[in-house]
């Protein structure tokens, strides 16, 4: 069963080779991206081989693919109006990349995730690169060298980790119990690189170069499954290390890293959103925000709480890029300052993206603000302090451009049809407004109880 | 019961003075009691109505009038009405007939009436801080908040009481229009504060006004009264006092450059911060 | 508490009507007024009786009797007002507006924890959503809002975790505190934090205004005083601050009010002068606890949400705003006007009127101060009473004088009508509130054990021979002419050769005032329309801090632009960048 | 391969590089068959495969056989012997208990900070996929050196994603020799801000 549910995406990716009709491909990859999501609900805790579906795993992977199923229809809509004659691509490239994150959340083997998060960088290094031109061949290459180099760096820190289990084993569970056998000050070198590697992947400052350009040249509905899902990924990798450490005892030596890096990223990604010329660039530093927030709430000793952010944030930006898209398609252009008068001109268009940019800046009743409110209920009163700085200078970055466009002056040269470029960023925002009423705290909690470790 | 007396007193005490700066200018000068005559003489007019004013145009001389005597209600000069802050309520229902009378200048929609409204609203705002800090350096130094429970001067509070004083005086003369800061007698309209108000009101509308200005300095001198030490002399003598300096100042003085006010007008909150400073301080001299 | 629930009912009810129904304004009166009515029911006894049972207890049922008060007038005008500009906007605001209510009023009924915060963001958010509903007119003030806003729960946030972490603790009490002070006096506009208020409040539609200076900004003066509950009694510097930020806030408030061009504006000016007094009051409480500091705090509010409420709700009927483009509006609007003169009458704190009471109190307790060492300085601060009073009275002569009298200075000024039946239901109900108010001041305060000067003589005695005065007045003979004009008027012709222009416009008649304070510059210009022209007066918003925070906006954008000048598009930085980050992780987890 | 100039030099470099590791992990290999299996994948991957596709992509490019770079070649030799020496002193406290050949451990560390050095400072697009290479052979012979290997299909599929990686970037050079008519990616500076 895992396996089938592991190679579930190759089905539509295969087909994306002869068909090329996008209407089709968007249907079988939201059936395909469904019916996994069925399928991991009922192989729960079930095990063959490397692979295994622990509570983690199974979190994301229903997040992965309840996502991905709309990116799906959202892109047959997009690709429609944008009239692209390539959209097979971004299917094929898409539910390439669908199969190395199932791989990342199924494999239980640490070589066997590191080789799938680098195969999710490959395949999403082609999501940004479809159908090519300067600026997006330009972001591909930046994306595709950081990217690899970081993942190299994670694994020499795989390699060492290896090795201080006395290369026995890779599997995470029994890797945990030997943890503790293993030296300290080795295991927090080895945690280093296992940091720097895989923060690439999350977006960290400084290592987050790659992100803008990616996130801003990829089509939008790339996008959204790159701020979505990809940045999941590696943070579900950094999950399992960070509870290795846990485990041998050394929790502490990593939460100081964990919360620096997180809160540097949240100032940085401060300073990046203000004056912010171009809308998708814009999401991007969001992200590269809210990534610095979940490592953050991890380093706080909470993975579920890490978990909860990165589940709203996924729900949030995947919103708000499939809103972006709508822009995109009607104003043509990527500048915030071209883009006015939405609310006028197209009320729902307008609302879609509004909502979901709000929620992004952590307003109630959306979940980050639940989040946010328990990751500084846990923190001491300095991390609060600029916990606190950063969040403000984040959102008046969102803030002028928001309101700019939103409500500012200006005409909608041309307005998108196609119901599914509202409905689906609309249905995302009603899951996410519905969650933050009533936080599934309990649930992630116990999906969480596999990472928890005695401090 | 001070109210009334004041009531009956202002005509005179305002026409006397007419007597007085005429005598002292060498002129013969009006009956002294003219101003009885006139005021019955305007009650008894007819009066216009410029064609653009509104309601508050009949009601400002009719709020000034009354904000004036009801304020000389709270002047325990002779039994009244006494309670702690009453000299607070007293300040401010002098300001309740300003703020009719700036009100209706604007009323008419004449440019005089705009000049004389603002120009009242600056000496207002330059005199009002003065005021209240001597009554309240006078209170503290009383240790009561009401007007009966002054202290009287003494050498107890000589430093405190004169500061006051100095303040009280200057306010006098800012609102009730006298020189050096408004001229009663001119109808320059470039210079005049208060009489450019009333351009427009005739007849008993101006009558109203006219006793208005005068209860309104009385009720100065009343408070200036309340901080001597002669016990019922204090009145009649400062009432005395404020005639002649009046006579004098309006004679041998000249009228200040309207926008020479703050200058004059900036001893006057000087004055009255260094008294409430010498009170919670404990300055002697 | 029942009736509370039952008045969320009907907010919550409103809102699902209007996305139910197109015209659901049409209930407005019955959910927005309605549940104002039954807010203050709850509210009253809570207050009057001294609960002390949360979540109602006398502070909460205090302060939603003001907002229950505010809804009720607010509820009524607002059916009247969308009637006039109906559409999809009307509509949203119908559904927006009751949930922006019951935000306001749950804040109050709110616990110290998530539900506090959540109904504070959350009342940040739908005000954003309304304000910005106006369109790109009101670009600048939604933002000013929604910021200020957030900066105010971020101090929030740092000062009520840090008491729900474990209460006040040694040392950390400073920094609760400072961040009550900066969220809760943000809110309250607080000196300096306050430049929001004047842009947000005038931009937004009349009824919302209403709200916003009326209701909303309380909670701010709410949440101060509640800290006293939550974190204890404050450390001395917060009565320090509070007190001098806020008279010297309310001075400086005024001033820029009396430069302000926009009726609106000058309202909002207002308002940030009475929050900053209320503030000072609270400080001076904070500092002696002296009870006449808390009468103060409490019945200046009760005026202030009441008066400004009504001056807000009546500048609904106004199109043009600008007051040098106004005049002459009495005979068009004539109970708006008369709605909006008693209105003033308060705000410039005139007795017997509601406006002075507060005022009358906060002196008495400057001049109740132990008499040596520095807390005896407070007794100066009279004088800067005394300074605000008149600096009100010149505000509210100015704003009444050139919107309603004289004549008309431009032709669209007299482009306005009189509100409807609601409308005039509306704010019949605000000024009953505040001439009871006024009249029967002990009634509210009563369990403040309140002295009191003779409120009801003086109205008796101003009203009684007032009135007898006018009415003989009017019997008299008496004809309509025109005014003075030094006869220039041709003989024989009709009309006057005074002109409209000849009267003072706004910055005209403040113009003497302004050069008083040297926070804010006047320029005099040349008129461009020839040399016989007279020269025009410019305020160009020259205040202190207006520059500064413009100072502060650029230092801010250059900051920004330096830390994007590491995204330069090198991929060699990038990857130095990476190469660096990886030694300095390495170097760190050394040891 | 810091000091010289002509790319084609590069690439032969790099051949050796992996035909030496490739030897290596036969040498180590002690008759064991997976040790065996991973020598021959990496000769045949790595050795072989890489370098003949980088010929190829050289050939079909038809640019200048130069490095550019933004270090001159004494500076760049200076640099580079100095990280070799600082690996060669941090690479002791990345010697792990039981690693199986603790002096190689230094070697790699050395080579991962030169690779990352080629790549800061070289200019051609191709030669940042050198420096990668490099870099990811450091990262092999760390995992020789320490462990006793990873396991076979840990290790297959990490040499095919380094594969994949490889192909991809090329037919990304090539894309964007097509259009900037250059593959210098200092020049590459659209994206911004």
């Amino acid at each position: 069963m895992l396996y089938l549910l592991l190679l579930l995406p190759l089905l539509p990716a295969l087909y994306a080779l002869r068909e090329r009709t996008p209407a089709r491909l968007a249907s079988l990859s939201l059936g395909a991206a469904w019916f996994s999501l069925a399928l991991g609900l009922l192989a729960q805790n079930q095990a063959s081989g490397p692979l295994r579906l622990d509570g983690v795993g199974l979190f994301y992977l229903l997040l992965t693919d309840f996502i991905f199923g709309l990116v799906a229809l959202y892109a047959r809509a997009y690709f429609q109006e944008s009239q692209d004659q390539e959209a097979w691509r971004f299917f094929a490239a898409g539910n390439l990349f669908l199969f190395a994150m199932h791989g990342a959340f199924l494999a239980h083997n640490l070589g066997l995730l590191w080789i799938f998060v680098e195969g999710s960088t490959l395949a999403s290094a082609l999501l940004v690169y479809h159908k090519g031109g300067a600026r997006a061949l330009e972001a591909t290459w930046k994306y595709l060298m950081l990217g690899s180099v970081g993942i190299a760096l994670g694994l020499i820190g795989v390699i060492l980790v290896y090795a201080l289990l006395g290369g026995t084993t890779l599997d995470w569970q029994e890797a945990r119990e030997w943890a503790r056998t293993a030296s300290a000050a080795q295991l927090g070198l080895a945690f280093a690189f296992l940091l720097v590697g895989f923060g690439t992947k999350v977006g960290l400052f400084p290592l987050h170069a790659w992100l803008p350009d990616a996130h801003s040249e990829a089509p939008s509905p790339a996008s959204a499954l790159l701020s979505g899902t990809l940045l999941n990924v590696a943070f579900y990798a950094l999950l399992r290390y960070t509870a290795l450490l846990g485990s041998a005892g050394l929790f502490e030596k990593a939460a100081l890293l964990l919360q620096s890096f997180g809160l540097i990223s949240l100032l940085a990604a401060g300073l990046f959103l203000f004056a912010q010329k171009d809308f998708k660039r814009l999401l991007a530093y969001s992200s590269m925000e809210h990534m610095g927030l979940a490592v953050y709430a991890l380093g706080l000793g909470l993975p579920w709480l890490a978990m909860l952010h990165t589940l709203f944030h996924s729900l949030l930006k995947t919103a708000a890029f499939l809103g972006a898209g709508n822009l995109l398609l009607a104003y043509r252009s990527k500048l915030i300052a071209r883009v006015g008068g939405v609310y006028q001109a197209w009320p729902a268009g307008a609302w879609v993206f509004l909502l979901a940019l709000l929620g992004l800046a952590g307003l109630p009743p959306f979940g980050l603000f639940f989040a946010e409110f328990q990751a500084l209920l846990a923190s001491a009163p300095w991390a609060m302090g600029l916990y606190l700085l950063g969040l403000v200078s984040a959102f008046a970055g969102l803030l002028w451009p928001l309101s700019q466009m939103i409500y500012g002056p200006g005409t909608l040269p041309h307005r998108p049809q196609g119901q599914s470029l509202v409905l689906v960023p609309g249905v995302l925002l009603a899951v996410g407004l519905f969650l933050g009423l009533l936080p599934p705290v309990e649930l992630v909690k116990t999906w969480a109880e596999v990472l928890a470790w005695t401090r | 019961m001070t109210a009334l007396l004041f009531l009956l007193i202002a005509p005179l005490f305002t026409g006397s003075l007419k007597w007085l700066k005429a005598r002292l200018q060498n002129r013969l000068g009006p009956d002294p009691l003219y101003d009885y005559r006139n005021l019955y003489k305007l009650w008894h007019k007819a009066w216009i109505r410029p064609s653009p004013s509104s309601p508050i145009f009949v009601w400002a001389p009719v709020m000034a009038l009354l904000g004036a005597f009801l304020a000389a209600l709270f002047l325990p000069l002779l039994p009244g009405f006494s309670f702690a802050g009453d000299f607070l309520v007293l300040a401010y229902l002098l300001n309740l007939g300003r703020f009719f009378q700036v009100l209706a200048a604007l009323d008419t929609g004449s440019a005089f009436g705009g000049q004389g409204s603002y120009r009242e609203s600056l000496v207002a705002v330059l005199a009002e801080p003065g005021t209240l800090l001597a009554l309240g350096a006078a209170a503290l130094a009383s240790s009561q908040l009401s007007l009966a429970g002054l202290a009287p001067l003494s050498a107890e509070n000589l430093l405190v009481y004169t500061l006051a004083l100095v303040a009280l005086a200057l306010a006098l003369v800012a609102e009730g229009a006298r020189m050096p800061v408004d001229d009663p007698t001119t109808h320059l309209e470039l210079t005049m504060i208060h009489e450019a108000q009333l351009l427009d009101h005739s007849g008993p509308l101006l009558a109203l006004y006219e006793l208005a200005a005068g209860l309104k300095m009385l009720v100065y001198l009343g408070l200036i009264a309340l901080l001597m030490p002669l016990g019922a002399w204090s009145f009649p003598l400062v009432l005395l006092l404020g005639w002649l300096a009046l006579g004098y100042l309006e004679t041998y003085g000249v009228k200040l450059r309207y926008l020479r006010l703050p200058d004059l007008m900036s001893y006057s909150t000087l004055s009255g911060v260094l008294a409430v400073l010498g009170v919670v301080l404990r300055f002697r001299i | 508490m029942t009736l509370i629930y039952i008045a969320f009912g009907l907010l919550g009810g409103q809102s699902l009507l209007a996305l139910l129904a197109p015209a659901a304004y049409r209930y407005l009166p019955l959910g927005l007024g309605g549940s104002g009515l039954l807010l203050a029911l709850a509210g009253l006894p809570a207050w009057l009786g001294q609960s002390s049972a949360l979540p109602l207890d006398a502070t909460a049922g205090f302060y939603l009797a003001l907002l229950g008060a505010l809804y009720l007038g607010v509820g009524f005008y607002l059916r009247d007002y969308l009637a006039h500009h109906p559409g999809p906007r009307a509509r949203l605001e119908t559904l927006l507006l009751p949930l922006f209510a019951g935000s306001m009023a749950g804040v109050v009924l709110a616990p110290l924890g998530y539900s506090f915060l959540f109904l504070w963001e959350g009342m940040a958010l739908l005000g954003y959503l309304l304000i910005a509903l106006e369109g790109p007119a009101a670009l600048a003030g939604s933002r000013a809002f929604f910021l200020a806003s957030r900066v105010s729960g971020a101090g929030l946030f740092l000062a009520l975790l840090l008491l729900i972490q474990g209460g006040p603790r040694e040392g950390l009490v400073h920094l609760v505190w400072a961040g009550l002070v900066l969220g809760f006096g943000t809110k309250a506009a607080l000196f300096p934090l306050h430049a929001w208020l004047p842009k947000a409040h005038p931009v937004a539609m009349s009824p919302l205004s209403a709200l916003l200076s009326g209701g909303m900004v309380k909670l701010g003066l709410y949440g101060l005083y509640r800290a006293l509950d939550w974190a204890g009694p404050a450390p001395a510097w917060v009565g320090w601050l509070l007190l001098g930020l806020g008279l010297a806030g309310a001075v400086y408030a005024l001033v820029l009010g009396l430069a302000e061009n926009d009726y609106k504006g000058v309202l909002a000016y207002s308002s940030v002068e009475n929050l900053n007094l209320l503030l000072a009051a609270l400080g001076g409480y904070f500092l002696l606890q002296h009870p006449f500091f808390l009468l103060a705090f409490f019945f200046h509010q009760a005026a202030h949400a009441l008066f400004k409420g009504l001056l807000f709700l009546g500048s609904g009927a106004l199109k043009e705003r600008g007051l040098s483009a106004l005049g002459g509006l009495f005979p068009k609007l004539p109970q708006t006007a008369a709605y909006s003169l008693l209105a003033a009458a308060v705000g410039a704190g005139l007795p017997p009127l509601a406006g002075f009471l507060g005022e009358w109190y906060l002196y008495q307790g400057f001049l109740s101060v132990p008499k040596g060492g520095v807390v005896s300085l407070l007794a100066l601060g009279v004088g800067v009473l005394a300074l605000v009073g008149a600096l009100a009275a010149a505000l509210y002569v100015r704003l009444l004088g050139l919107a309603f009298l004289g004549l008309p200075r431009s032709s669209q000024a007299l482009e306005v009508h009189e509100v409807g039946l609601y409308g005039q239901v509306g704010l019949g109900l605000l000024a009953l509130g505040l001439v009871g108010l006024s009249l029967f001041p002990g009634a509210l305060l009563a369990p403040l054990n309140p002295p009191l000067y003779p409120v009801a003589l003086l109205a008796l005695g101003l009203l009684g021979l007032g009135g007898g005065l006018v009415y003989l007045l009017q019997r008299k003979p008496w004809r309509s002419y025109t005014p003075w004009d030094c006869g220039y008027n041709q003989p024989g012709q009709p009309g006057s050769a005074l002109s409209p222009r000849m009267q003072p416009n706004a910055l005209g008649y403040s113009e003497q005032l302004l050069r008083l304070f040297p926070f804010v510059e006047v320029k005099i210009e040349a008129s461009r329309e020839g040399l016989l022209h007279p020269p025009t007066l410019r305020w160009q918003g020259g205040d202190w801090w207006g520059t500064l925070e413009a100072l502060f906006a650029r230092g801010y954008l250059f900051l920004a632009r330096q830390a994007q000048r590491l995204q330069s598009g090198s991929l060699h930085l990038y990857l130095l960048l990476q190469f660096l980050a990886l030694l300095f992780v390495l170097g760190v987890s050394w040891q | 391969m810091v000091g010289r100039k002509s790319l084609d030099a590069l690439i032969r470099l790099y051949a050796l590089q992996n035909v030496l590791l490739g030897l290596l992990a036969f040498v180590l290999a002690e008759g064991e068959l997976h040790f065996i299996l991973a020598g021959l994948g990496l000769l045949l991957i790595k050795g072989v495969l890489i370098p003949l596709y980088l010929f190829r992509l050289l050939e079909r490019l038809g640019i200048s056989h130069e490095v550019e770079s933004y270090l001159s070649i004494p500076l760049s030799l200076l640099l580079g012997g100095l990280l070799a020496g600082v690996g060669f002193w941090v690479g002791r406290s990345f010697v792990l208990e039981g690693a199986r050949l603790p002096e190689a451990v230094p070697v790699a560390i050395g080579l991962i900070l030169l690779g990352m050095l080629f790549m800061v400072s070289r200019k051609k697009a191709v030669t940042q996929v050198l420096g990668f290479l490099a870099l990811e052979n450091g990262v092999f012979l760390l995992a020789l050196a320490e462990t006793h290997g990873l396991p076979l299909f840990i290790e297959i599929g990490v040499a095919l994603d380094a594969f994949a990686a490889v192909v991809l970037a090329g037919v990304l050079i090539f894309r964007i020799k097509e259009t900037f008519q250059h593959i210098d990616t200092a020049r590459m500076r659209e994206l911004k801000g």
